[in-house]
């Protein structure tokens, strides 16, 4: 198995995270497993920002714990991440702008000055060129073909042409040759290993997922992480046929979702926490007027404004409760892209199917990391019904029929004779108010019972609609992990690595946060010898929602809530320690 | 709807199909309410126009004034309290061949709701948007509303309004808002022909319609209005020039002003967004069946 | 043990409001316990309305099941009420406008047909004068003596003088003259008990115990069942000096609240789920900043709009999710008017001490309905601190210094020397932001953690601020009843009827929602025999809770949707059953 | 603070105490960003009027711009996006001695937060805001905002912007504001002048800072505006007339006028609440201590 990891760091507005990218992309290309780490800040220049791409022949689910190859643009850099500089790796710098002094490395690691700013001088006085003789280098030293490097790069200009993309390429391979010059490449330098694989972040993914599951209407507020499933979409609009709208709030974008659901297209917005707490009371108004609604809530770290840029999963509390009274909902919570582009599809149908709002929890880890993804596994063949498939019956026309489903006919407005007022009032099958003249009166009080209950009762097909929670690995390990998103990738190559030491374990996805699947989690549950519940959360959301909806209550915990992801070895490091193998 | 073999929602031409009519849901307004007048100008202006039933979307928020849409045949949204705007944007945008009337309250739209409204102004959105504006808060039982007037006494002001009332015509006017009219719930006939016009009108069309809540409000009553309202087509007004039309909206006093404010012609939010030239878009061609070559930019 | 329940029933607009008031006060005003109990539409005029006075010499912790007189006003009322009229009931209307043949009445309830509006035209050509003829028949079947009803109903117009008010003195005389001269007072019928007791509404007792607490700002939008809180706050805004603001949304509101609070005076904003909803935003904003804040959430039945004059308890999940991110909270849930006026006291205290958001449940049957209360139990001498209590300690002022209980001294602006900017971001003890170019980098990563954990630190200290669950009724008793808030109510008279029966039980009251005392609940559940969870929501939301975090399943529920309080008898019935008496 | 002996909180009269200036944090903005000079001029205005730091509280949204409270040395309320306004109120009701300077971005004040805009202006709350305006939502990375012009294209509207743009400067003559005007943060002594201005009028003051951002704005640049601003005092304007006011407020494009648009003297919110006028909320005696006659109501 040959694995390396890839870490450039740097000052927001240098340009860290086109470097990433394009190491990121070189190394997809090489048909090897890669996970790509954006770190950044909420500044826009300045500060300290990094990017670590991990690859390798086996499947990569997260960044990684050390790196092998850092190039740090500035000193900061240096003294932050060469303490994760694995044996054997390399420092790549620009003596130019600062000194590394040998007593800052780290045991078995070796320096690599490149004067990048020179090599930039030669083509321009733009000191940004800087990166590309630095990129090459550190390409070099990671055993990405200077083809391969320079292909990665000339495309991530785009249409672009002219002397910016020609300086680029000139400059990376001057670095790329003075580093094969200066030095050898590092012991796990990777080579080609298959075809091509697509590189996505989560977000990218879950707007595919929404076009492909035919969503037209996304009205979304710009928020950190979720913003980019807005620019994706509107960058793809004209060509996909999906309008795009920037609303005024998340109030607006919300609202006008629904309205445009109702109004007969599948209707999508996105946002994280803060966004998400002014969208709470219209996602109850689609619960009640059983409107089809997909949101998407890529949490970040809180409370309130909190870290914008940083990681957490602390808003399933928020999730569950959104919303004053009760109303059927699902939650769906993938664990990296792949999963994104299904969850995303699975969204609208369970909407579609079962008329009611459906959450996809994501977060900042998945939703701006980058992961690499087979082609085959992206099937855009979504079988997309007709929205038009009640037929007139005129006076009698009940939009909230009781049925044993508890999913009524609906009509979209333009159909002849099938008219309905949509309202987030109480109301009898027809849709007329309950909630004023009739309000109190013992046969309209047993109605409204009723309508509670027809409602309500979607929640049993919703559960049938998705996905139970899932055993990966040996059943009869002696640990099983239980987590839900993107918290998953830290886990499953902390897996690997403990199957490296011999010890067993297995893993209990959620892959269906709500409603949860009782009977099948009771039963993993129940079976395994020992658990460890691992969240991005101060206090442990789904270990709470677990026992609250099945009595067991996981007691062994890893929880995390600086903003950082996971990193493997912590959870390798405590999965030992439950297991009384002591910290290692 | 996959392919192009789906059923439309265009509307159906050459056929007779019923025009709007009252529902079967009685108003609950209490006897004497303005706003009888509202839902019988909307009804006049929709039948006048011959708008078939099912192209009709009407949209509220919350209020006496917002249970309007129950009251009428045509399709309809009665959603929640503030939000009847971002709403009737959403519908208009899935299908723009529907005529889409957003209706409420003044507390609704120019309260809790006046981000949305001066954003969907700006927007220059094709629909209409019809205020039944009694300067309180009615289905909440008598608070003062955003249009109260300075001095009133209600449950929540005891003492009296200590803020000036918003002027919905002139922050209309600043907004953007394409047509701008003032109405009144005693004067049908002429609410009438101002929502008509607003229907017809290519743009945003806003209509203040002064009704009165003969419960809580014993200031702006039926006579508070008879006895001050005149009408701006009688008195040389030119809607096309926003100077005057600015000038007219600061009357509010011994002389209330009614009619058309304002119209200009700019394009509409809905001729703009490219995606709708390819028709409504609850018509076109859903999902990315064949559409592979979207996954390179991967690579 | 003397007990009565009046009822008087009409459409919107016809005064049944005042003339349930009227009898209401009367009763209280005769030493009695009194529960009046307002039930009415989203509707201003019309639909249809009642109002039942329940009284009795010993508590009465609900509107009770049936009724002795019933006042219809129109048939509708008849025909909906006459199935509750208790036997050797009568029934009060007016031919001239209705009849109501025999065949309609219960067997052993007799008709009165009063002549209101004959008697009011002898007045007045208003017909709403009826209703003092009405009212006083209807006081004569109850047992109030003419001068009690003539003094209530004449306090009842104000300072307002003149011919009205002689108009209704006249009329109730009338009717009551004529009630006595044609029947008998009902065998209930109740006299004079002891002093006049105090009656008032949950609203009316949050809004003083708010004043009494020092209470100086309330920012509040319109929304049924919590806008009474800002009538009566507005209405003594001047004598009082507190300031009132009707914002323009809640969004507003709470942040002005929040703006109060940090410039220095306490502060409080109320409403209902909807608006609760559109809080959520900013309630993790004063927990993140630490902002002392105290929020009323009247629930109402949802979802949505739902039934908006309807009561339920269906908003618990929400508000214990409300926000982004976690943050400490305290969530109290008082069950009628004297808990109520000590709760709101007990907020501001908690909010003040651990500078957080408070909640305070209520729900449209606390808020809404009449309670009565001894001016004993009404404490106006609360010990209000100063909130100037930090001394300048110049550049070194720390707002969010460290501490042991996670609480550091707060300057309110004005003070000299003590500047500092409160934030929604993260920051440190200083109030410096983490959230930009500190994010990420390792000292300040451990920073986040130490300042999350003196946050939510805090949650210990709250739980022993707040009152555990009390356990009401006899130790041994073979079931136990578990409940918040208003729903206890019906317990507590359910409770009294079973002990009749000689079937002990007891109550498990949840005062304090979240955060739970996880020890004493968990005692107190182990040493139920059998426990019985009531609740009026779908789900059993604090059986959910309780579940989560003790692990404890209260499996037998009676659970209720439809918008109406639980009538005693319910409660009686499932007991039963569940004791296996079977159903009564 | 029942009673009287609590510390006051009104300004220490006859002390020399700090004025503003600089905190002990560095502005995180990019080189050059337009709000580098909002900053300085608030700092000078402050100084200018000589009030001191403690006395002071500068309250913001979320937003590049709204990090400027962290910059000087009084008082601060960094709060959530599109609330400063209710925020600030809040705290000017407490304690309505403190001045009160909101501040905060174009997205953060006429986006998500233009309803409170609207009815903080109509209530003439005697306070101060300054909206960094650099007609693009610059934290978040570069997408449309509401000032954005028509047709420019960024990363939410990459086909350019389609809808007409909010003129903050029209929206507040209409909303009732009685300190109105426009400055640009290339002429720092200009905007010093305007922000004291606005800080000495009694009632809303707004001043629209146009205040490039150099990174993700590159149409509205330091530059465009040097091309096209010029400064009402100096073009016979009249401050006091309404209707000249809103002529002016039209102009935008070839010309841009900077300056005081409108002032106008009416009585403030704090005027007309009449429980401020027994002195600031935070200095009133708190509790209902030996007010027994209230509960009699309830007999
Ligand atoms: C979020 C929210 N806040 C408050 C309410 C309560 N509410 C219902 S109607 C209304 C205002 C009614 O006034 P207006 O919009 O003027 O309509 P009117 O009844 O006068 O026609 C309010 C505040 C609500 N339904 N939702
Ligand atoms: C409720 C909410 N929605 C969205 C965001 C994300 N957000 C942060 S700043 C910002 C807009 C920034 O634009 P502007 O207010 O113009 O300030 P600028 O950065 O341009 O100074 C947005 C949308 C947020 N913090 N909160
Ligand atoms: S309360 Fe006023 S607005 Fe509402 S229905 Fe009655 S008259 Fe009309
Ligand atoms: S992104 Fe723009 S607004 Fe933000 S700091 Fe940089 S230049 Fe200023
Ligand atoms: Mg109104
Ligand atoms: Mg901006």
């Amino acid at each position: 198995m040959g694995e390396i990891s890839v870490r450039a760091g740097g000052a927001a507005g240098d340009g860290i995270a086109s470097v990433g990218e394009t190491l990121a992309h070189s190394l997809s290309r090489m048909g090897l497993h890669v996970f790509g780490h954006n770190a950044y800040q909420s500044v826009i220049r300045g500060g300290h920002v990094w990017f670590q791409a991990r690859a390798s022949t086996a499947p990569t689910h997260s960044q990684g714990d050390a790196c092998d190859i850092l190039y740090a643009l500035n000193k900061e850099t240096a003294d932050v991440h060469l303490p994760s500089l694995s044996r054997g790796g390399t420092v790549v710098f620009d003596p130019e702008k600062f000194d590394i002094p040998a007593s800052q490395l780290p045991a078995g690691t070796k320096a690599l000055p490149v004067k990048t700013l020179e090599i930039a001088r030669k083509f321009t006085s733009q000191s940004i060129l800087q990166n590309a003789g630095g990129l090459g280098a550190t390409a070099f030293l990671a055993g990405i073909p200077l083809d391969v490097l320079q292909a990665s790069l000339a495309d991530s200009f785009g249409k672009k042409k002219g002397d910016v993309v020609d300086w680029n390429l000139g400059a990376s391979a001057d670095g790329y040759a003075f580093a094969q010059a200066n030095s050898a490449a590092n012991d796990h330098a990777v080579a080609k290993a298959g075809e091509p694989k697509l590189l996505m972040t989560g977000n990218a993914a879950i707007a595919l997922g929404a076009a492909a599951a035919g969503c037209k209407f996304l009205a979304q507020y710009p928020m950190t992480p979720a913003s980019s499933i807005m620019h994706w979409m509107a960058a793809h609009s004209r060509d996909i046929g999906v309008v795009v709208k920037q609303a005024e709030d998340e109030l607006a974008a919300i609202n006008m979702a629904i309205g445009a659901s109702y109004g007969g297209v599948r209707s999508m917005t996105a946002t994280s926490g803060g966004g998400f707490a002014l969208m709470v009371e219209a996602l109850g108004m689609a619960g009640m007027a059983e409107i089809p609604l997909v949101v998407v809530e890529s949490q970040r770290s809180g409370p309130s404004t909190g870290l914008p840029t940083k990681t957490e999963q602390g808003d399933l509390n928020m999730m569950l409760g959104a919303g004053q009274g009760e109303f059927p909902r699902a939650i769906l919570a993938p664990a990296n892209a792949v999963e994104a582009y299904r969850a995303a599809i699975r969204a609208f149908q369970v909407a579609e199917e079962w008329q009611t709002p459906v959450l996809l929890a994501s977060d900042l880890h998945l939703s701006e990391n980058y992961m690499t993804v087979d082609r085959s596994e992206i099937d855009l063949n979504v079988e997309i019904p007709s929205l038009f498939s009640v037929q007139p019956n005129g006076h009698d026309y009940k939009r909230y029929q009781y049925t044993p489903s508890g999913v009524s006919p609906r009509s979209l407005p333009g159909q002849v004779g099938l008219q309905w007022i949509a309202g987030s009032d109480e109301h009898d099958e027809k849709g007329h108010l309950i909630s004023d003249v009739k309000s109190g009166i013992p046969v309209w009080v047993a109605e409204r019972t009723k309508m509670m209950q027809k409602r309500m009762g979607k929640l049993a097909g919703i559960g049938r609609s998705t996905e139970p929670p899932r055993l990966e690995g040996p059943a009869d390990a002696p640990l099983t992990f239980v987590a839900w998103g993107s918290t998953v990738g830290a886990i499953r190559d902390a897996m690997v690595t403990l199957a490296a030491k011999n010890v067993a374990t297995n893993l209990l996805q959620i892959r269906t946060v709500f409603p949860l699947h009782v009977d099948v989690l009771e039963a993993a549950i129940d079976r395994a010898k020992t658990t460890l519940l691992v969240e991005a959360n101060y206090s442990g959301q789904l270990g709470r929602l677990i026992r609250a909806e099945t009595g067991r209550h996981l007691t062994n915990r890893l929880l995390k809530y600086d903003g950082e992801p996971f990193y493997p070895y912590e959870v390798v490091g405590k999965a030992l320690e439950v297991l009384g193998h002591g910290r290692n | 709807m996959a392919g192009t073999s789906a059923p439309s929602v265009a509307p159906t031409v050459g056929t007779l199909l019923p025009l709007i009519g009252k529902s079967d849901t009685k108003p609950t307004w209490c006897p004497g309410c303005g706003d009888f007048g509202v839902v019988a100008a909307v009804e006049m202006a929709l039948k006048r126009l011959k708008i078939p039933s099912h192209q009709v979307v009407l949209v509220s928020g919350i209020g006496c004034s917002s249970n309007l849409p129950h009251f009428l045949s045509s399709y309809g949204f009665h959603s929640i309290h503030g939000r009847s705007l971002p709403v009737a944007e959403g519908i208009r945008w899935a299908n723009h061949t529907l005529t889409v009337i957003a209706t409420g309250g003044d507390g609704d739209g120019f309260g809790i709701g006046a981000g949305h409204f001066i954003h969907t102004m700006r927007r220059n959105v094709d629909m209409t948007y019809v205020t039944m504006d009694n300067q309180i808060y009615g289905l909440t039982t008598g608070q003062a509303s955003p249009t109260s007037m300075m001095g009133q006494k209600t449950k929540s002001t005891p003492a009296g309004v200590i803020e000036n009332p918003i002027d919905p015509i002139s922050l209309a006017l600043a907004a953007g808002a394409t047509y701008i009219a003032r109405a009144f719930s005693g004067d049908v006939k002429q609410m009438a022909d101002l929502v008509a016009g607003g229907i017809q009108h290519k743009g945003f069309a806003f209509i203040d319609a002064m009704s009165p809540c003969v419960t809580y409000n014993k200031i702006n009553t039926f006579d508070w209005f008879r006895q001050r309202v005149y009408k701006l087509e009688n008195s040389g007004h030119d809607p096309t020039d926003i100077v005057q039309a600015w000038q007219r909206s600061l009357e509010w006093g011994d002389k209330v002003p009614t009619g058309l404010f304002y119209k200009a012609d700019k394009p509409t939010y809905e001729d703009l967004e490219e995606v709708l030239t390819a028709g409504p878009l609850a018509n076109q061609p859903a999902g990315l069946k064949g559409r592979e070559s979207l996954l390179d930019e991967f690579i």
